[in-house]
């Protein structure tokens, strides 16, 4: 069999064994190889956190930026060169906790990149404090008492500011989460695909187990319609004994590199100083007396 | 140096601002050479502001504290600067306004608005009045302003030129027919051709004439000038100008599209500043070159956003945890405002570290005139740049090398990979744990600095070479510094002036500076001597004296030879 | 001083903590002194970590180089560390692990996971028989370590405790009868009662000794350990620690808490830290007293999140842009973590500022024993504060007074209000522009630094009053300081040492030591050498020599002989 | 006529003539006079902005803190003195760019205060750039080509953060605005309180004239039912022609100082050094040989 050219590199990783991030880098390696791309098309672009380590186990150009900050990076990587097939990675904390306001503005923006997060409801990195998206009661040691705040929905929230493209997944499903990865790609705009990621290690309640005991993919209803706004925002609002996945919310919209003009004659990183405009500019400050 | 200074002060939202563009513009053309600076409050409408004109025989790039005419469009106007007027002053008000009558010598009544609505035109015309009440004291007839008011109105219609015109000429002749003719200073001449540019407009225009191809920034008086000028021309200068939901979004975009190729900038100003520190360290461990305009304001926190201060110098020293390799420019006027963005980004490229500009509120809003800027003198040095073509499979982003600086690949520029990281990482950017490897990367980024430290930018000197007083400054203090030296000089003093415009890491050439002969006095403004503080660090010094203001107004040479005679704070 | 090292390497998740915890208490319970440190990566299984023990019979507060025993827990600690063993060392490994058996002096092969099934016990137990291993070496029975296990354990079940003595024998066991018995330092006599505490708990204690009442945080290794003490004792010490959404909201809701009057801190590092410098400033221009420790790692960036350096001193002093009063107090070990965190919140109680304690990996996460804590001897002494009812209705929180310092009301504990603001603010608080008032409020704020100068701590002085030679460090390099100048003395060089633990502003003893005889080398842990700068600095002063580590590893009296000896670094 | 107890002081603001703030300042004035409270059991914690400026012309204690950085401040006040009525108000770019990922989060948190945001559309004192209320199209100086990004819908994020009290109002109708910040700050849990705000010197897109020809008070309809979520949500999608203001959505919630135990007895900043709970941490370090 010939190499795959978005082999996971043998580098050995810094993950436990049986954690959720292996079926997300697998599923992540498989997903481009389909996408008649090459690895200098893609950039990753991703945060600090166990997921954040992904990219390193992955071909591709990689940006391992600051904790909750993908999404800026990202986005500026973006608009001086379109051409760039652009990933944010990161995990829950990183994106919803840290992140929270580049979430908000990204979706608001329509940067057209794909924004993975590896949501295993629990920070890791730091060794198991909650994350805004860790369910109510969860012990951990900043939270002895529980947590006491709403678990927050990445999706209703991307629905409600309009985000392009909103999709849940499941490490434990690996057809599911490459296909969904594609679809992500593939749609132009802003899309978020949330991956619900067990952590073996510190998170005990939302274990491989409980998530496959409830998922279910979207698409068994056929009814299902991610054009209708309101009923995704609704069924973003189920979690607990059945847990939706798929794709809830799709809409076209303008993206933002096609707002600003100056990007009408190809990708800024391959343009020079524009000699006339700026000689243009200085001939304005000459006193014409 | 003959000069004339003129105060105009009113509320804002008072026409103030279009006054000022008219003098500005006329007094430029006229052949003279001119400095103007903006005093504001923190709100958009009322309050005092005023804005001050210097014109003068010689190139001008400070303003005195007395002034020759001062012209009230509110009544704090006269009752705060009254008493700044020199001798044989002369003070044009508004009696509606001031409430009363002044009758004094040098007191001249113009009901602007009513002298506008006497010549059929609508209350906004009283700038019209007030503009030419003022030029009977600058010039014989109104030809000049005329000028301005068709350049400026001829869009809006003739009817609008013309009121304009009449309603000038009403303000002439009653100041005229007050005071008669005024003698000014002597026109120079043979100046050359000369640009009236204010110091946000000559960053941003440095800035695209060095090529930068993205800036992202979140609006902060008194950075905006910079964002919005590169905003008006993105399609100009094809150069994309994102407005930021905040400074940490800013800096982190200005640093992934710095990694991804393009030339990247961000402006700002403290608490903005103090935002983006993570990432600016990021950009240095990562090794992307950035570049900041840190437009400093009074401090600590949102102080007096309006005002100026050099406050943010050992901030900026410090930036951010741990060392890393990076430089401080220092810009003292509009001309190096222009020539050091191009060379901050020079520096960012070569290096592939953060440069941070020090602006301030002075240098931001002061308007001067200055020969032509020349952007065939702007050189674009992109350091070492390899395609992703050539690289090779075994391309290694940060690659040991003794200068510290390894080829930085475009992403997507061919088969070859780039990898970088903010956390410790080896050649290949990757991350690493091992002391060796940490040492090795450390000894890499920091070797960059031998080569920043010996480009780095000597001062500029100016004055006695064996002086008995040296006089020490950076940044935007330049010219209240070289006219008090001049000043000085004219007394028959022994002085040196120092400007330093790289403010890290110093030029060696200080060191002859320090050690040499004279008192020394560090001019700055900020409470607690920042730049001092800096001298002292790296070569074991202390000055025998200080001029220091931290009232968020500009220094000037006024202030500074107060302070010198004063002699309190000579050590 | 007589001392025994031990060290235990492997994975992260294989029981290094476990093991560790009982050789903790076992040692420290015996008697002995004992420091212990761990190395650890960034990641949470895998990897190579270890933890390196050294018990005494003096009073130890810093590691030594080469060790007594390496225990294996994984292939990589043979591999890496083996050259570190002193002559006469042992080896105690698993062979199942090496992938062989080593026959060599001093190795002896004990399969952990085996012994523990050999007992009919699970897997797990493996840890004890590393336990049981070790100990053979340290005393003459198991006692010791039986009587942790019954304390861990019973919870558990008597089975558990039971299974897990019956391993540790069989571990015992296996070393006894390879080796033979050890000599081991004496246990001192008359040591008299003795805590064992890490950094990290000893700063949360020192807070909750001095009242603190509010905490806000984001987790970021090294600090977490100090959020984490404070969030278990809520109920107990009635404070409140809630985890933020990110580092910004921690210090602004920091501050609101304690604007309202309660004590209140935060706890972050290197990024983290960059985040909170805007609100820093807001507290100090608002004169609201906040801590925050700043827990360092190496940098810049996130550099290498898990190990140490004192990279962020520069930092710290620059903090925020412009000038404001401050604080910056560097524990040295345990008791200064503790009675500095009471220290700090007297400091920004009482001149109403904000104070920075600069910890690090290595004070935060070593363990030590030390003469008990006594809460007794922390004062609280909260400043002049007024309370709502007292205060009447001309109240102003930010009256003009001599010393800088204007009594503070509490919101809501009567009639009288107070307003606070970040802009710049008049004697009641609200906004102003004038430069008068301006240089008024600069002037009160800054003169708090007078005070603040004048009860600055002074540096804790070792060794001999007429040195040839001066160590100066800061922070947790102090117990490896103090017993390089404790080994320079033994071989009869004539060695002052030197701890500051106020590093922002220094005490003006300094001036004399550094001004005194002897050559004068600083070390620390950083590339830069940022305590040399400040130094140099404030008292226009360069040392002869410096010693240097950036390789994230902490500094120990071995290292700063060996580079002493190089000499390379003595100018 | 007896003065009020929240009088709004003489001092003069630094607002412009026919700025929409007055309208607010005075309504902010009179709600308070009627709610039994006094000045001194009242903290106003403002951010920067032309709408930061507020708490200084209105009698209370107050606490300008950062440019987006109320929430957070407001949040730490109000945990360690419950007793304090407490205020956050700031400008739509102080709340919804600076400060969104405060917004988020104390929305879950639910923390017991009311947050007002003076909605201008435009960041007013840094004169008149877009701000994320900013309608699509909206000229300004960093927007040359009209603003591109959907605008930010704060009450559609609000419902679906579920935050407890989700109000607009119009500084153009007084009593409506006086009874909703009422409401507001009888609500127990966070409550935000969105309102139009003319900017009349930076906004000449929505003025004055355009809010009042096309609000309409939520109450007109008397079916609209503030617990039914979901129609809230879609109500909250609500502008352009008509805009709906009133009370979104209202839900009780568990705030965050009931999830502290600490605050169990009284007030923190009433409580000393727990002598005996400190002893017994200290004791527990004891090595016990
Ligand atoms: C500014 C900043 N704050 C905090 C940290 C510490 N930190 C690193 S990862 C992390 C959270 C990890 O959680 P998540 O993003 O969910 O990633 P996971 O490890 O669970 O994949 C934190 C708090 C940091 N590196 N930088
Ligand atoms: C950290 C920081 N960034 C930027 C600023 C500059 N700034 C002050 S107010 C403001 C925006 C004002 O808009 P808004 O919050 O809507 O208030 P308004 O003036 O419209 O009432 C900005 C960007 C600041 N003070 N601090
Ligand atoms: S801590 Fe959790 S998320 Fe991190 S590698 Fe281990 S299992 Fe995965
Ligand atoms: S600029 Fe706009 S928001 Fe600010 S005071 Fe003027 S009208 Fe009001
Ligand atoms: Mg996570
Ligand atoms: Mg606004």
């Amino acid at each position: 069999m010939a190499d795959k050219l978005f082999q996971t590199t043998p580098r050995e990783t810094a993950w436990c064994p049986g954690c959720g991030n292996f079926g997300i880098l697998n599923a992540l390696s498989d997903a481009l190889e389909e996408l008649s791309l090459e690895p200098h098309d893609v950039l990753f672009v991703s945060g600090i956190g166990q997921a954040g380590k992904t990219p390193h186990y992955i071909k591709g150009n990689v940006f391992n930026t600051l904790h909750g900050r993908t999404l800026p990076a990202a986005t500026g990587a973006k608009l001086v060169n379109p051409e760039l097939t652009v990933f944010a990675i990161g995990g829950d904390g990183d994106g919803y906790a840290e992140g929270g306001n580049h979430l908000l503005h990204a979706m608001r923006k329509n940067v057209n990149i794909t924004y993975l997060v590896h949501d295993n409801q629990v920070f890791g990195l730091t060794k198991g404090q909650a994350s805004p998206r860790s369910d109510q009661g969860f012990v951990t040691g900043t939270t002895p008492q529980g947590v006491s705040l709403e678990s927050f929905s990445p999706l209703a929230t991307a629905i409600t500011l309009n985000a392009g493209f909103v999709a849940r997944s499941f490490s434990g499903n690996k057809s599911h989460l490459v296909e969904t990865i594609q679809a992500a790609v593939n749609h132009e705009g802003f899309s978020i695909v949330d991956i619900l990621q067990p952590c073996v290690t510190f998170n005990k309640i939302n274990t491989f187990q409980w998530y496959r005991s409830r998922v279910y993919d979207l698409k068994d209803d056929e009814n299902y319609d991610p054009s209708n706004r309101t009923a995704a925002w609704e069924k973003a609002q189920q979690w607990g004994d059945r847990i939706p996945i798929g794709v809830f919310y799709k809409v076209d919209r303008a993206t933002l590199d096609e707002a600003h003009p100056a990007s009408a004659n190809g990708p800024l990183v391959k343009q020079g100083v524009e000699y006339d405009g700026v000689k243009e500019i200085l001939d304005g400050f000459a006193v014409n007396g | 140096m003959n000069s004339f200074s003129i105060k105009i002060g009113g509320e804002a939202g008072q026409g103030l601002v279009s006054v000022g563009n008219i003098l500005l513009q006329a007094i430029s053309q006229e052949g003279w050479y001119l400095f103007s600076h903006r005093d504001y409050e923190s709100r958009i409408r009322g309050g005092h502001n005023f804005t001050q004109f210097r014109l003068a025989d010689e190139p001008v790039h400070t303003l005195e504290e007395a002034v020759d005419v001062l012209v009230a469009l509110d009544k704090a106007t006269i009752d705060r600067h009254r008493q700044e007027l020199k001798e044989d002053g002369v003070v044009i008000y508004d009696p509606s306004v001031q409430g009363e009558t002044i009758d004094e010598p040098g007191f001249v009544a113009v009901p602007f608005v009513e002298v506008a609505q006497d010549q059929g035109q609508p209350k906004v015309m009283a700038n019209a009045a007030a503009a030419g009440a003022i030029w009977s004291l600058l010039g014989d007839d109104l030809e000049r302003v005329n000028g301005i008011f068709a350049a400026m109105f001829s869009r809006k219609g003739e009817d609008i030129v013309e009121g304009n015109k009449k309603v000038a000429q009403a303000g002439f002749d009653r100041v005229r027919d007050a005071l008669g003719h005024r003698d000014m200073p002597p026109k120079p001449a043979n100046a050359g051709p000369q640009y009236l540019i204010a110091g946000n407009p000559a960053l941003a225009s440095g800035a695209l004439a060095a090529g930068v191809k993205f800036m992202s920034a979140y609006p902060m008086t008194p950075s905006t000038g910079v964002t919005e000028f590169i905003a008006a021309n993105g399609r100009r200068c094809s150069v994309i100008m994102e407005q930021a939901e905040d400074e940490i979004a800013a800096m982190n975009m200005v640093v992934g599209a710095s990694y991804a190729g393009a030339r990247a900038m961000t402006a700002t100003s403290g608490g903005g500043f103090s935002l983006m520190t993570e990432a600016i360290g990021m950009a240095a461990s990562a090794e992307v070159p950035v570049v900041v305009i840190d437009a400093q304001r009074p401090g600590p926190s949102t102080g007096l956003p309006t005002r100026t201060e050099q406050g943010d110098l050992l901030y900026g020293f410090g930036t951010a945890s741990g060392d890393f390799p990076k430089a401080i420019l220092a810009p003292g006027d509009v001309q190096e405002a222009f020539y050091l963005m191009g060379h901050a980004f020079n520096l960012a490229d070569k290096y592939q570290m953060p440069v941070i500009v020090m602006s301030d509120q002075h240098l931001a809003d002061s308007y001067e005139t200055t020969i032509p800027l020349d952007m065939d003198k702007v050189i674009v040095d992109r350091g070492e740049i390899v395609s992703g073509d050539e690289a090779g499979p075994d391309y290694k982003r940060f690659a040991l090398t003794e200068s510290g600086v390894s080829p930085r690949l475009v992403p997507g520029s061919g088969p070859a990979l780039t990898v970088a990281a903010g956390d410790e990482h080896d050649e290949e950017g990757h991350l690493v744990e091992s002391a060796e490897a940490r040492r090795a990367m450390m000894d890499k980024r920091m070797a960059k600095m031998k080569g920043v430290a010996e480009e780095a930018l000597p001062p500029v000197l100016v004055g006695d070479d064996e002086p008995e007083l040296v006089l020490i400054s950076w940044g935007s203090t330049k010219g209240a510094l070289f006219e008090t030296v001049d000043k000085l000089q004219e007394k028959g003093q022994k002085v040196k002036g120092v400007h330093i415009k790289q403010v890290y890491p110093f030029s060696q050439d200080l060191e002859a500076v320090l050690q040499g002969p004279g008192k020394k006095v560090v001019v700055e403004s900020n409470y607690v001597g920042q730049l001092e503080k800096l001298l002292g660090m790296e070569f074991a010094w202390k000055p025998d004296g200080c001029v220091r203001r931290y009232d968020g107004r500009p220094l000037n040479p006024d202030y500074i030879l107060r302070e010198l005679e004063g002699g309190g704070h000579l050590g």
